[in-house]
């Protein structure tokens, strides 16, 4: 009996975050419904214009996908191979104290403060990047990316290194049995068996670069261009968002409401994301 | 079998060997490429953490902990920036943790797998990605004018517990995970009840990670700038929420929590935004400070995780 | 090695010849007495030995289990004598673990299984496994001690306190007195009354084990369930436990699943040779190991069957 | 709770922040803490919507309130009173190693700046035949921002009416950093970035409706030479906080103190006697805003005083 | 069950004695030689039984071996015959893995390991456990099947060609000819050749152990090492492992470790008694298990002492 209760009660908690997730899209969707009211839902996803705070106001939210697509794929391009790689070394090659150590220092890197990481793009990396490419802008995707991938790197890498770490141990024994080197048992055995758990840590990579603010904010120049070259200034859909929630527009305005249109959309880039994800981790998960 | 009948290596022993000296060159050479690459992250941390030190070490005195903002960089201070952030930390944490932990507790061993537990486990993932700034949105809507919080350290301290709530609860999933089964039919083998065995052990047995998960959640959270701003932390604020203890009966107050404040990140990013460079200063030595406090946070989660590792060896 | 080691180590528990004749044997004869509330174990007279008959403590009656699809049991029926040991013996996967959990419910833990048939507890008549049974009060009546050690990561006090706690005992003086008995009982209280609050992850194998016979024995089970207890550990530790299970006779019953047929011979009164999930053979341990009805048990038993 | 009594809650436009803290500031010590002040940075359009759900007793604002705003403002009873605090002068400015620029008319701004400039001026030369063919690397603040507002207005006639492909940022640093480290670039921002970046930017002197290129300075934006890119920045009272003699005694100090204050932290004072004519209308309570919900551009402060007000 | 079952299901192995006649005798006696290159195995001279030699593949001498300060093997010496079985046996924990895993340097993966004494690998005279040896290459001559079917989560085909492909073998023909030879080899053709693309992980218990073992063999290992092969599979599965194990013998030297008394006299030609590390007696499996000529010995076989 008082168990039943307990269940409820522990039950209710992890509800919490189906309410949360409720709560998020039911207010994103009721504020957005007077923007919808306004713009027809061809036009915001079909126009490759978004100036809803010019005078001759478009609509069309494909820039601000655009750059958020392109800023998450460079950070990606970044995060990815150096946090498998760290994480492949840090679970098949470090002796353990390392591993200890270095894991959670390397965690650190994902608690600097977001505005740190805006000016440091802003400042040095894309100075350095425009002595290697002197055309490029002083606002870019190309160095926001690259910082918010240096950002997620302890995200991959330590949640890789997690999964790589519970791949069983008879599973590797089979393949240094065979006469395989550390770097072929990691790349052909733990990374396959891995997989679920690689899945996973990039789609809360991916997740996170989407979500990322104000790196983008400071460094990339919020300027909504269609485009998906990386060396162009760009506006990301939560770069938007903070913009406009802080500025000085007036609430209740069409201006105003399409910020939650816009979170709207990256609600649904970041579910259609871990939805991919939690399938593939479901589907791979019986892999041992 | 006859195919099978020689035991002659297959292959030229002479061309093996020299395939193996090149594999084996290939392991070495990924060695240094990951010890390069792991170096270089750290050396980036080193670097900003260095930089935002050197660009503030001019204010990293015992005033600017004790002084309020104010409009001239050498007199502003952090005092109500680091009192907020410890009270919505505390908030935070204790409205997160118990929360987590119940949801975790409940997938992992209370939850039939089933398209509902299914649906619950999607979510949590989910919300780990949900851009902060949407948070902000919510805790306005829901926090700030639904429950009538206002601008309160209750209504952030909510909000960032809402945030960091998935990963509270993927942190403890992972360490009540670790609880190996045979401690839980050991337990249920002598009557206990679900309860009783997650109360008794699983609990006790996983507090090292729960901890972990709870001090990776608020490291994430001390940084957080856009939520907080949009429900509308301040950045002038010359006095103090009310003291959480007093001198009277019940010593206990309450009060602090819908009082008005402001927190490390907002007074980081105001100065940051500031005319006057002097205050690039400041922020520089907030940043530092931000990052201090998350480091002894993070030192204190390894710590842990230490001995309880030391403790409990399965 | 000087084999004198070993034979010390084996030198404990007696054989299973031994113990029988030590035993006060019933006569009543063949009774197929309907349940009442003490029914009666009794084997068909045989020319080799006497027929004898003894108390069951529970019976098995047409049990089946199933793992979702997969029948793991089928149709078993089985006597389990009061105060003797009667063991499981049979071939890899062929359903001992999954019969043993069944006495204490231990599959309801895991969702999509199914029992079919009774496990009769006497004196009381409760069947073990009916969907009205509280499983949580099976459990309370009847002990599990696992292959592996599974001590809790507690002090060695806290350990064998435990399953008293739960049952409300709060009493210090009372818990103390029960925490020693069951040490005795467990044959550890020696090695281990100077450091009751050490950790109990620091014993040796054998002793954990023990430790949690000691639990087990602690809330004073009416059934004592042994999965392949010694399997993890070493000849000595194994030695003792065995010697210890021998001796726990005088105060419950005891089931044993064991894969080592030498085991079973050792420690057991009654043995049941299972395969593929059915009951193949069940009578004395003495005649099972010495003249197996059955060509199947007897291939088994010889080792032309592994 | 921090006694509500006392307290004065201030939020809105991070443009009007520096004056407001530094007013804040003063008069908290000057009342010797027995007045407690807040201020935040929702921005004038959140500054504005918790001012209209009376949770705050004053509203920074880097633009009058606008009809929307006067709405919801009457719709929830809530009266005001509009008091003028200090100037921003809108600042243009290029890349210290730009040699070909000496000034701007508001023709050239306006080829520069126009929404139909969008994607064809994209080099100096197609602003002025003479200048350089350079690309022309323009930075902004964002289109939420009251800076944008007005600097539109002033410049294509129409506010938000601009181009949209120019680096915008919420940060006037940002903008800084930007044309700092651009040889070919343009932006514009608030003066008081410019006071304190003179020597990494360099601003350029507009050429006013008089005909005469002017450097926006505090002498030039008080006599009114500097137009038309000066604008008025403001602080909403509302009315009912004007029954508490704190809030009053507050107002009067921003008006005696202000000047001084907001000349400290880079922005520039109204004329004296406006102060004194802002502060008699405060007193007089004459409520309402004298723009009637609709941005306008160039007027000069004597003349906004001699408004009637509208709620 | 019917009994008919359990009989096909080990009419397959053939018994020890069975398949000790089949075998070509070597009749040289009694050579005590020096190491030559390919030196032989003796046994005194025996009443009972005719001497034979045959070739050593391997010859384990003083072999010690420490995990940190623990030493697990004493000063072992032990022959390892050419193209024969030989099986190790002993209660729990007396070194058989440890043993075994020396032949191909498992313990190298983990830190604070030591082995003293030497593993002569002939015919080329190799220290096995020296430490100038790459332990890479002896374990590309030295293939193992573990307790647990451990199949890499790849396709079936990827499995069995991963070795030859660590070897640099790129020819596709050359690829396909050998994994199908070794999957011939371990009886699991005709299962699998219809699917060799899809996952090895979809196979059963008993068919991945086999593909294991063509994995193992593709790369025409020189022994094979089989660390409990049986024990996590069901009657039928091990049935079939031990057939294949007992036709390995034309290809490959066979070192397996089981804890299976039956399973040991089934396939082995030689079996070694292991105690706490040392070795207690080594001998021919029908010696062993019909006259074993130490008492330890007999009291480990006949289940004195489990
Ligand atoms: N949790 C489970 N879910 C599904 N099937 C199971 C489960 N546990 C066991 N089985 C199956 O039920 C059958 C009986 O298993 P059980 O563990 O009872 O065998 P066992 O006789 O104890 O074998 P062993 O001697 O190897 O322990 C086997 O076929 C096994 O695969
Ligand atoms: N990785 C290890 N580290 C330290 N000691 C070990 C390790 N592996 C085994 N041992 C110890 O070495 C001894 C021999 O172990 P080993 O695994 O070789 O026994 P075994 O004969 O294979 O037993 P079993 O039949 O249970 O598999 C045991 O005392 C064991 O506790
Ligand atoms: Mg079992
Ligand atoms: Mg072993």
């Amino acid at each position: 009996m008082r168990d039943r209760l307990v269940e409820l009660f522990l039950l209710a908690a992890g509800l919490v975050a189906v309410f949360t997730t409720l709560a998020i899209v039911a207010i994103l969707l009721y504020e957005s419904s007077a923007f919808f009211e306004h713009v027809s839902i061809v036009e915001f996803l079909t126009d490759t214009m978004w100036t809803p705070l010019f005078a001759d106001a478009r609509y069309g939210i494909l820039p601000l996908v655009a750059g958020t697509v392109t800023t998450t794929l460079v950070a990606l391009l970044v995060a990815v191979p150096l946090g498998t790689l760290i994480a492949i070394y840090l679970s098949e090659f470090a002796p353990t104290k390392v591993r200890e150590i270095v894991k959670p220092i390397l965690e650190l890197l994902g608690a600097v403060p977001t505005v740190v990481y805006g000016y440091f793009a802003l400042t040095i990396v894309t100075p350095a990047l425009q002595w290697l490419m002197p055309e490029l802008p002083g606002f870019n995707m190309l160095s926001a990316g690259l910082v918010i991938g240096l950002m997620i790197v302890p995200y991959v890498s330590s949640l890789s290194e997690d999964a790589m770490r519970a791949v069983p141990r008879y599973m590797r024994e089979g393949s240094y049995a065979m006469g395989a080197t550390r770097l072929q048992t990691a790349l052909h055995v733990v990374v396959p068996g891995a997989f679920s758990g690689l899945a996973a840590a990039f789609i809360l990579g991916i997740s996170r670069a989407v979500g990322e603010t104000m790196v983008v904010a400071i460094a990339a120049g919020m300027q909504p261009n269609f485009t998906f070259d990386p060396r162009e200034p760009a506006a990301t859909i939560t770069a938007y968002i903070v913009q406009v929630s802080l500025g000085d527009l007036p609430h209740g305005s069409i201006g105003y409401q399409s910020i939650f249109a816009a979170g709207l959309v990256l609600m649904i880039l970041t579910l259609i994301f871990n939805v991919i994800g939690f399938s593939l981790t479901r589907r791979f998960r019986e892999a041992y | 079998m006859s195919a099978h009948s020689s035991i002659a290596p297959f292959l030229d022993p002479k061309l093996v060997r020299e395939g193996l000296a090149r594999r084996k060159r290939l392991d070495q050479v990924f060695v240094v490429i990951g010890l390069i690459v792991m170096l270089s992250c750290l050396m980036i941390l080193t670097v900003l953490f260095v930089d935002l030190v050197r660009n503030g070490a001019e204010r990293l005195t015992w005033d600017f902990f004790t002084n309020f903002a104010s409009r001239r960089p050498e007199r502003a201070g952090i005092l109500a920036a680091w009192v907020g952030t410890s009270l919505i930390m505390l908030v935070t944490a204790v409205c997160a943790v118990p929360v987590g932990v119940a949801a975790a507790i409940y997938l992992e061993e209370y939850a039939p797998k089933n398209w509902f537990t299914a649906i619950i486990e999607i979510n949590v993932t989910n919300l780990a990605g949900v851009p902060s700034i949407v948070y902000g949105l919510l805790a306005l809507g829901l926090f700030v004018y639904q429950f009538d919080l206002g601008q309160s350290i209750a209504a952030a301290g909510l909000t960032l517990a809402l945030l960091i709530l998935p990963i509270v609860i993927v942190a403890t999933r992972e360490a009540i995970r670790a609880v190996p089964n045979a401690i839980r039919e050991a337990a249920y083998g002598l009557g206990a009840t679900r309860w009783e065995v997650t109360k008794d052990h699983v609990l006790p047995y996983s507090t090292g990670g729960i901890l972990t998960g709870m001090i990776l959640g608020l490291s994430r959270a001390i940084g957080e700038t856009a939520p907080i701003i949009t429900i509308g932390a301040l950045s002038f604020i010359a006095f103090l929420p009310e003291a959480p203890f007093q001198r009277e009966f019940p010593f206990i107050s309450f009060g602090w929590l819908d009082d008005p404040f402001t927190a490390m990140p907002i007074q980081m990013f105001n100065w940051v935004s500031r005319p006057d460079p002097a205050f690039q200063a400041n922020a520089a030595a907030a940043g530092a400070i931000l990052l201090g406090m998350t480091l002894l946070m993070n030192g204190i989660a390894i710590w842990i995780r230490y001995r309880y590792r030391k403790k409990i060896n399965w | 090695m000087d084999s004198s080691t070993m034979a010390r180590a084996h030198s404990g528990p007696h054989t299973a010849e031994q113990r029988r004749e030590e035993q006060p044997l019933r006569n009543d004869q063949l009774t197929a007495e309907a349940h009442s509330a003490a029914p009666r174990l009794s084997f068909p007279v045989d020319d080799t030995r006497k027929a004898r008959s003894l108390k069951v403590k529970a019976s098995v009656e047409n049990l089946s289990f199933y793992y979702g699809e997969h029948q793991a049991l089928k149709n078993l029926t089985i006597p389990i004598a009061e105060k003797q040991v009667t063991a499981l013996i049979g071939p890899s996967g062929c359903g001992k673990s999954t019969f043993l959990r069944c006495f204490n419910r231990m599959h309801d833990l895991q969702p999509g299984t199914r029992y079919e048939g009774r496990i009769i507890l006497y004196p009381d008549n409760l069947n073990l496994v009916g969907n009205d049974v509280d499983p949580i009060e099976v459990r309370m009546r009847i002990g599990m001690v696992f292959q592996k050690p599974n001590p809790f990561p507690k002090s060695i006090f806290e350990n064998v306190a435990y399953g008293l706690r739960l049952r409300g005992v709060r009493n210090r003086a009372v818990l103390a007195e029960e925490v020693e008995k069951a040490l005795r009982g467990a044959a550890l209280w020696d090695e281990v009354k100077d450091r009751l609050q050490d950790s109990a992850l620091a014993l040796s194998g054998g002793q954990m084990q023990r430790l949690c016979i000691a639990r087990a024995l602690a809330t004073k089970p009416e059934i004592l369930l042994f999965d392949e207890p010694t399997s993890a550990l070493d000849p000595i530790a194994t030695a003792k436990i065995e010697e210890l299970i021998s001796t726990l006779r005088d105060q419950v019953t005891v089931l044993i699943v064991t894969h080592n047929m030498q085991q079973a011979a050792r420690v057991s009164d009654y043995t049941a040779f299972m395969y593929l999930g059915e009951l193949i053979e069940f009578d004395e341990a003495a005649k099972i190991f010495t003249n197996p009805s059955k060509k199947a048990t007897e291939d088994y038993i010889t080792g032309r069957y592994g | 709770s921090a006694s509500a009594q006392s307290m004065i809650r201030i939020d809105g436009s991070s443009t009007v922040f520096p004056i407001a803290e530094a007013v804040a500031e003063e008069f908290q010590i000057a009342k010797r803490g027995k007045v407690r002040i807040t201020v935040g940075i929702s921005g004038t359009g959140g500054g504005f919507k918790r001012f209209c759900r009376g949770e705050i007793d004053i509203a920074n604002a880097s633009r009058p309130i606008l009809k929307d705003e006067m709405e919801a403002c009457r719709r929830a009873g809530i009266k005001y009173l509009e008091v003028p605090v200090a100037f921003d002068a809108l600042t243009v400015v290029v890349n210290p190693k730009n040699t070909w620029v000496e000034s701007l008319t508001l023709d050239d701004l306006k080829k520069i700046w126009e929404p139909a400039a969008q994607g064809r001026v994209t080099r100096w030369d197609q602003v002025r035949p003479e200048w350089p063919a350079r690309p022309l690397v323009l930075f902004g603040p964002g289109a939420d921002s009251g800076t944008f507002d007005y600097f539109t207005e002033a410049v294509n006639g129409k506010s938000k009416a601009s181009r949209g492909d120019f680096a915008a940022s919420e940060d006037d640093n940002v903008i800084v950093q930007g044309v700092e480290t651009n040889a070919n670039a343009l932006g514009y921002f608030g003066y008081a970035y410019y006071v304190e970046n003179k020597d990494r930017v360099r601003a350029v002197p507009i050429v006013n409706s008089a005909g005469k290129a002017v450097m926006p300075s505090i002498e030039a934006v008080t006599d009114g030479s500097y137009e038309p890119l000066s604008r008025p920045l403001f602080i909403y009272v509302s009315e009912a906080a004007t029954q508490r003699s704190e809030v009053r005694e507050l107002v009067t100090f921003y008006m005696t103190e202000g000047p001084a204050l907001a000349r400290e932290v880079g922005y520039v004072p109204l004329p004296a006697a406006a102060y004194q004519q802002a502060l008699e209308r405060f007193n007089a309570n004459k409520l309402g805003t004298v723009f009637g919900g609709v941005p306008e551009v160039g007027v000069t402060i004597e003349e906004l005083l001699a408004r009637e007000g509208k709620l």
